[in-house]
């Protein structure tokens, strides 16, 4: 059990480092989803099946596409005359190591209070349908709200001037 | 469901219960035609096929369940149940009261259905061919759906709000069909005056409404015993003493009534009828005869248990007990049927003639109704509404084929050039005049005349009656004889009008005589149905020599009317500059005939001379005295700003352009730290959050 | 049975991969590929502190990830749009050269 | 006797599996299952391909192949042998690992996606809790693999095909989910095998099958055309159209690959075919009560087999679409009438058994469908092109 989880961390580590640092930003989009299926792998072995089916329909089927998208229709993936990285890149990995340095002690130093087993859980889709019907309607019509309110914004965003002031 | 067994007095049982289909799918009638409306107001103009198919469909559905429901209470009521089915609703609530509305089901409401679906199909299926040519043809059916959901809608209502709301949506489809040729002034002003007069009726229809509500809490009429039609609304009703001798009961039902007369045409609020003939003719002959303005009629037969209640011995026959609130409806009838007829007679135009005959009918309605009852009353108006749409329609179909003419004087002749619009015009002027035995206007005019030969409390209405059916007889043989006979006087060549036009008519003109049949006094099916009483053929009742008598009269003096415009005008084909035969032989009598008995003018000089006064007795106190009163209290508010701005000047603004100051410079600093790169502001961000952890880190330390 | 910590850790590093992602990469795409991982590591947590939690059948920490999923979505498809946008004005997608809003 | 030979399969995995120690057991069971899908459903591929190429010779009134094996039926294996004795072509600046990796990953997707289809009664290899769910997400990782291709290849052609397909796809893909949405409302289960159960009941001997309800005929339509999209298949074959970009995104494929590609698509169209049944038409389930001693194995490779008829019925049919209709007709189109659908799905749960849901909801969807239509064929751009000719 553990070995699998190690080994689907690993896979998940190392598609979002690459996901990072490669240079070429199309294959940074295909590590991107290589992350995103090893984290639905780890959604999984959580037991969590629906959010771990919803993150590879959403993130590997749609996120990771428009990116794609975005990426060939701004001509990202052309090789850039000057570093893949900012100027300010060193300062950057600082403040990162730092963060991860302080997350990484608060979970460790945590480590006695944490639950050690985990209680048998209940998550049938029929169980979370009606846990968003009822107790979490209403986060639920915000959230439709919001994903309407996203989409004309990005079509708004996204149109031709031309096609715009048409 | 309770039961009423026989011929027990009138509907004083309530017959409502656990309501039928019929009942329950009554609110589709009027729905539906809304809806339709609806659809049509938002087509654009060149959907005629499918603006027209819309309110064709729907008014076709309504007729239908029209007929289901109508089949359903002449079923019950042929098995000895009388139907009277309610359902009622909450619309809102106030404070404790609620305010409820609800539709019924009784013989009088379905009769009315039936009549009011199959003459408005057909009117509406006529003006397809009518209107062919009209730019705004899917605008003018929106109307008509419109008018017809609202008309409906009137008609089942069983709450007198409902009924009140039905009321002036159709005053205003009427508003808006008579001005639909509002580029025409004349059909502007005449919308405006018909909108204007029926309000001052409306008004009063209001405060009686309102009064009804006060004194019983309730607008419903049939409510399980609770209704304020009912028992004991009525008793309490009674109880009160409204001055001048009336019951509140009586005052209530006056003010009711006063709505009535607006909308009915009545005697003196009927100016604007006749007016209201600007519109196009399928909306003079749906709206203008057959349906809105019998709307009145049906009014006063709806509340007649108001109008009615404590007359000494209520009971079904034609002699029962008066109140002051039936004298006063008889008597605005009987006047109004003479004083309308008397005009009719010096008319030349085609239509105006129909709607002076139309006011002077609707006259003899309200005149059986005070002094027959509702059978009578309602007879007439269901004959009536056959009869004068057709003649309407022959009217629309005269003008139509003669090139927009309307004047009588300008046509003639007319009888070989349209000789399917000649038989049906000719089927509805008998009727119209009460042409004995064949026709359906005789039997239920007749009803009436020996209503009011029966009135214990004066035999004047009668005599005015039977004065009126002689005036009738011969306004309508002179419009005859001047468009149908003689020689062509107008321009260009007549033509029949299309099939689309003339099988409408065919089929109004067959019910026009076919309809005398249910109302005859040898099988008073019509009365029985709508009275609950059984009805059986019984010839054995032309047998009293009273009625023969009566019937023998009416003949009479309906030939000789026939009979002395006939020696005047027929065949003459007299030219249109020629004065007519009654003016060389009465001019003063003519001019005041002719100028509609100057009604016109004395409101010009009295009610509108007094609203000019006060307009400008307003204006002045506007202008005078309100006006100095606020240009005081601006000059006041001026000082007092004067004063501020020094204030403002001299001393805020001082400290405030500091602080401005300051700010800018500080924003100036800040501004640096301001790169327009994301990515320092992320940088920041993880900054943040590390400085935050530091914070809670140090200080959550033991 | 892998103990929460493991998969804290887990978020922990994605997390921070996701951050130096977004701080040190030039383009703008790239940036938004970082705080997608980012987001993804609070899922993360979310999931884990569910399975873990004292109250599964509440779904508190489910729920939690279902609704920041659509939310990434919308943010996705929002700041997709606006790179392309922006890409269209400057044709850079270089956030070291778009500093329009300098202040 | 007929339900031996109805859970025959199931009976000889157990069989094999007791072979194996009681720990083993279910894995073992696992892997002939997936033995069996790598094995039965290629196969049908193979089938398929000669009887697609035959029947399609027939519409164009010429014989098909008809020289390898008795009647042609061996014409697969012929092209087997040739496409793996083909030489591999690699353009030259096409990017190499993603280039091998693109084919793989279409037929793993695919794969995949059967592992949750109940291809008879107990016969799936999983049963998920939320195994539509499990499918769609399969469906929507084999855009990655088409985009991989396009991309890899390096060719303006593969590009274009793939920007193609994959904007189809997503498009196609909203309507799909919607209307299998519609069965899910009425089921209340996002797992398979519950939906085939609750259209295993029959009327006398008529099947409550979700097809035969006004919501479910709509939802069907709406999913058949979606399918046929997602499949690439004509008439919304735009990603391939060979008289416009070549053979899209393969263009760049040639021998195994190019093969392992062919392989994908068929399988993706097995795949929505066998959901398709699975959601509208009974899955395993006989169209006939009196007929349900045939083995349900039996019925739903007859129904998948029937509705790939209709797929190649279509080919031979229908003329390719133009990418502006084939965009519009599923934004302005397909999408509102399925999320309508699903109103009306609402609806017809809310009504409940009786005469009224079937009038109500058949009259709106007629409705909507004429009003739509209509109102779609008046837009300029989206109705027939009005060719101008010289004037």
């Amino acid at each position: 059990m553990s070995g699998v989880f190690y080994f689907i961390s690993a896979v998940t580590v190392a598609g979002a480092l690459a996901a990072v640092l490669l240079r070429n930003t199309i294959h940074c989009a295909l590590a991107l989803a290589v992350a995103f299926a090893g984290l639905a792998l780890l959604f999984l072995s959580l037991d969590a099946q629906f959010v771990g089916f919803v993150q590879i329909l959403v993130y590997i089927g749609a996120v990771v596409i428009l990116v794609v998208f975005a990426i060939l229709l701004t001509r990202d993936s052309e090789a850039p005359n000057q570093g893949v990285y900012s100027r300010t890149w060193l300062a950057g990995l600082v403040i990162t190591a730092a963060v991860f340095a302080f997350l990484a002690w608060a979970v460790l130093a945590s480590l006695p209070g944490l639950p050690r087993r985990a209680v048998a859980p209940a998550a049938s889709v029929q169980d979370i349908g009606n846990a968003l019907m009822t107790r979490y309607v209403l986060p639920l019509e915000i959230i439709a709200v919001l994903l309407t309110a996203a989409t004309i914004g990005a079509v708004i965003v996204a149109m031709h001037e031309k096609a715009r002031s048409k | 469901m309770l039961i009423q067994e026989g011929a027990a007095a009138a509907f004083h049982p309530q017959l409502t219960g656990a309501a039928s289909v019929a009942v329950r799918i009554l609110w589709l009638i009027p729905v539906v035609p809304i809806i339709a409306a609806g659809i049509v107001a938002v087509l654009k103009q060149p959907r005629r096929r499918l603006a027209a198919g819309l309110a064709i469909g729907s008014m076709s559905f309504s007729f239908v369940l029209a007929l289901f429901a109508f089949a359903h209470v002449v079923a019950s009521w042929a098995s000895g149940f009388a139907v009277r089915e309610t359902v009622n609703f909450a619309w809102f609530h106030i404070g404790n009261e609620a305010v409820a509305m609800g539709w019924i089901l009784d013989p009088l409401a379905a009769v009315m259905l039936v009549m009011v679906t199959f003459v408005g199909l057909l009117i509406f299926i006529y003006s397809t061919g009518y209107m062919a040519h009209d730019e705004n043809f899917t605008r003018f059916f929106c109307f008509l759906a419109l008018f017809a959901g609202a008309m409906l809608s009137l008609v089942i209502s069983n709450s007198l709000l409902l009924l009140f709301m039905s009321w002036e949506i159709v005053g205003l489809t009427s508003y808006l069909l008579i001005g639909f040729w509002y580029h025409k002034p004349s059909a502007a002003a005449a919308a405006k005056k018909a909108f204007m007069t029926t309000r001052v009726g409306d008004v009063l229809f209001l405060l009686g409404m309102v009064w009804l509500f006060a004194e019983t809490g309730t607008l419903l009429f049939y409510n399980h015993g609770a209704g304020s039609l009912e028992g004991f609304a009525l008793g309490i009703l009674l109880t009160q003493h409204a001055g001048l001798g009336l019951t509140a009961a009586g005052a209530i039902g006056l003010l009711i009534f006063a709505g009535a007369v607006g909308k009915s045409g009545q005697f003196p609020l009927h100016v604007w009828l006749p007016d209201a003939m600007e519109g196009p003719t399928p909306v003079s002959a749906l709206i203008h005869a057959a349906t809105m303005v019998a709307a009145g009629v049906y009014l006063v037969a709806r509340v007649f248990p108001l109008m009615q209640a404590g007359a000494a011995g209520i009971g079904t026959t034609a002699a029962f007990g008066s109140t002051t609130a039936l004298e006063v409806i008889t008597w605005t009838g009987a006047v109004t049927a003479v004083f309308a007829a008397l005009i009719a007679v010096a008319q030349d135009d085609i239509k105006r003639i129909l709607a002076y005959s139309t006011v002077s009918q609707l006259g003899y309605m309200m005149a059986g109704l005070g002094m027959g009852g509702i059978a009578v009353g309602m007879f007439h108006l269901i004959t009536h509404a056959f009869f004068k749409s057709l003649l309407f329609l022959g009217a629309g179909s005269v003008i139509h084929g003669s090139h927009d003419e309307q004047d009588i004087r300008r046509m003639g002749g007319l009888r070989s050039a349209m000789p399917v619009t000649f038989v049906v015009y000719a089927i509805g002027m008998l009727a119209l005049c009460g042409f004995p035995l064949l026709f359906s206007g005789f039997w239920s005019k007749d009803g009436i005349l020996e209503a009011a030969h029966g009135w214990s409390l004066s035999k004047a209405p009668f005599d005015l009656l039977v004065f009126g059916a002689l005036l009738t007889a011969f306004y309508m043989t002179r419009q005859v004889s001047y468009v149908f006979f003689g020689r062509w006087r107008g321009h260009g060549h007549a033509h029949e009008s299309p099939r689309v036009m003339t099988v409408p008519m065919c089929l109004l003109a067959f019910f026009a005589i076919a309809l005398g049949v249910i109302g005859t006094p040898a099988w008073a099916w019509f009365r029985g149905f709508l009275l609950n009483e059984p009805a059986a053929v019984n010839f054995a009742a032309f047998a009293s020599s009273d009625l023969l008598m009566l019937m023998g009269a009416s003949t009479f003096v309906v030939f000789l009317g026939i009979g002395l415009a006939w020696w005047l005008y027929g065949n003459r084909s007299p030219a249109a500059e020629e004065p007519d035969k009654l003016e060389k032989a009465a001019p003063w009598a003519w001019a005041a005939l002719r100028n509609r008995l100057y009604v016109d003018e004395i409101y010009e000089v009295t009610v509108l001379a007094f609203f000019h006064w006060w307009a400008r007795v307003a204006d002045w106190l506007d202008r005078r005295i309100w006006g100095g009163i606020v240009a005081g209290v601006a000059m006041a508010f001026r000082g007092w700003a004067q004063l501020n701005r020094l204030i403002d000047t001299f001393w805020v603004d001082g400290g405030f352009d500091k602080g401005c100051e300051e700010l800018s410079t500080s924003g100036g600093l800040l501004a640096r730290a301001h790169t327009g790169r994301v990515q320092t502001y992320l940088r920041l961000l993880a900054l943040g959050f590390v400085v935050l952890f530091i914070v809670l880190i140090w200080s959550s330390r033991p | 049975m892998t103990p929460l910590t493991a998969y804290l850790l887990v978020a922990a590093l994605l997390f921070a991969i996701g951050l130096a992602g977004a701080l040190t990469r030039r383009s703008a795409i790239l940036v938004l590929i970082g705080i997608e991982l980012m987001l993804n590591a609070a899922n993360l947590n979310l999931i884990a502190f569910w399975r873990y939690g004292p109250h599964p059948e509440f779904l508190t920490g489910m729920m939690f990830a279902i609704f920041s999923i659509a939310v990434a979505a919308a943010e996705a498809a929002v700041g997709l749009g606006l790179v392309i946008s922006i890409y269209r004005h400057t044709q850079t997608t270089d956030v070291d050269q778009i500093t329009r809003m300098k202040g | 006797m007929a339900a031996t030979i109805d859970q025959i399969f199931v009976i000889f995995a157990n069989w094999v599996g007791g072979f194996f120690p009681a720990a083993w057991h279910a894995a073992v069971v696992d892997v002939l299952g997936v033995i069996g899908i790598v094995s039965v459903f290629p196969a049908l591929f193979a089938l398929t391909t000669v009887l697609e190429r035959k029947g399609l010779g027939r519409m164009q009134n010429r014989l098909g192949p008809n020289r390898v094996g008795p009647a042609g039926f061996l014409q697969p294996v012929a092209d087997g042998i040739k496409s793996l004795t083909k030489e591999d072509v690699v353009p030259f600046t096409a990017n190499g690992i993603m280039h091998f990796l693109a084919p793989l990953v279409l037929v793993v997707t695919v794969f995949m996606g059967f592992a949750v289809l109940p291809v008879g009664r107990h016969m799936q290899l999983v049963d998920m809790d939320a195994g539509l769910l499990f499918f769609f997400a399969m469906g929507a990782a084999t855009e990655l693999s088409v985009f991989m291709a396009g991309w890899s290849s390096h060719n303006k052609y593969s590009i274009l095909g793939a920007m193609r397909a994959i904007a189809q796809m997503i498009s196609y893909e909203v309507p799909m989910l919607l209307s299998a949405v519609a069965v899910v409302m009425i089921v209340g289960s996002l797992s398979l095998p519950d939906i085939v159960s609750m259209q295993d009941q029959y009327s006398g001997v008529w099947p409550h099958w979700f097809i035969f309800t006004p919501w479910g005929f709509a939802a069907f339509l709406i999913f058949a055309i979606a399918a046929t999209s997602e499949s690439n298949r004509s008439p919304f074959d735009l990603p391939e159209g060979e008289s416009e970009i070549v053979a899209g995104y393969h263009t760049e494929y040639s021998g195994f690959k190019f093969a392992l590609f062919f392989l994908g698509e068929y399988l993706a169209m097995f795949a929505l075919s066998g959901l398709g049944v699975t959601l509208f038409l009974g899955g395993w389930a006989a169209p006939f009560s009196f007929l349900s001693f045939i083995p349900s194995w039996i019925w739903f490779f007859a129904k998948v087999m029937l509705s790939i008829a209709v797929f190649i019925w279509l080919r031979g049919t229908f003329p390719r679409l133009r990418q502006d209709q084939l965009m519009n007709f599923a934004w302005k189109f397909v999408l509102p009438m399925a999320l309508l659908d699903l109103v009306v799905t609402g609806i017809w749960r809310f009504l409940g058994p009786g005469w009224q849901q079937w009038v109500v909801c058949s009259l709106i969807l007629i409705a909507a469908y004429v009003v739509m239509g209509r109102t779609a064929f008046a837009v300029k751009h989206f109705g027939p092109r009005r060719y101008r000719y010289a004037e």
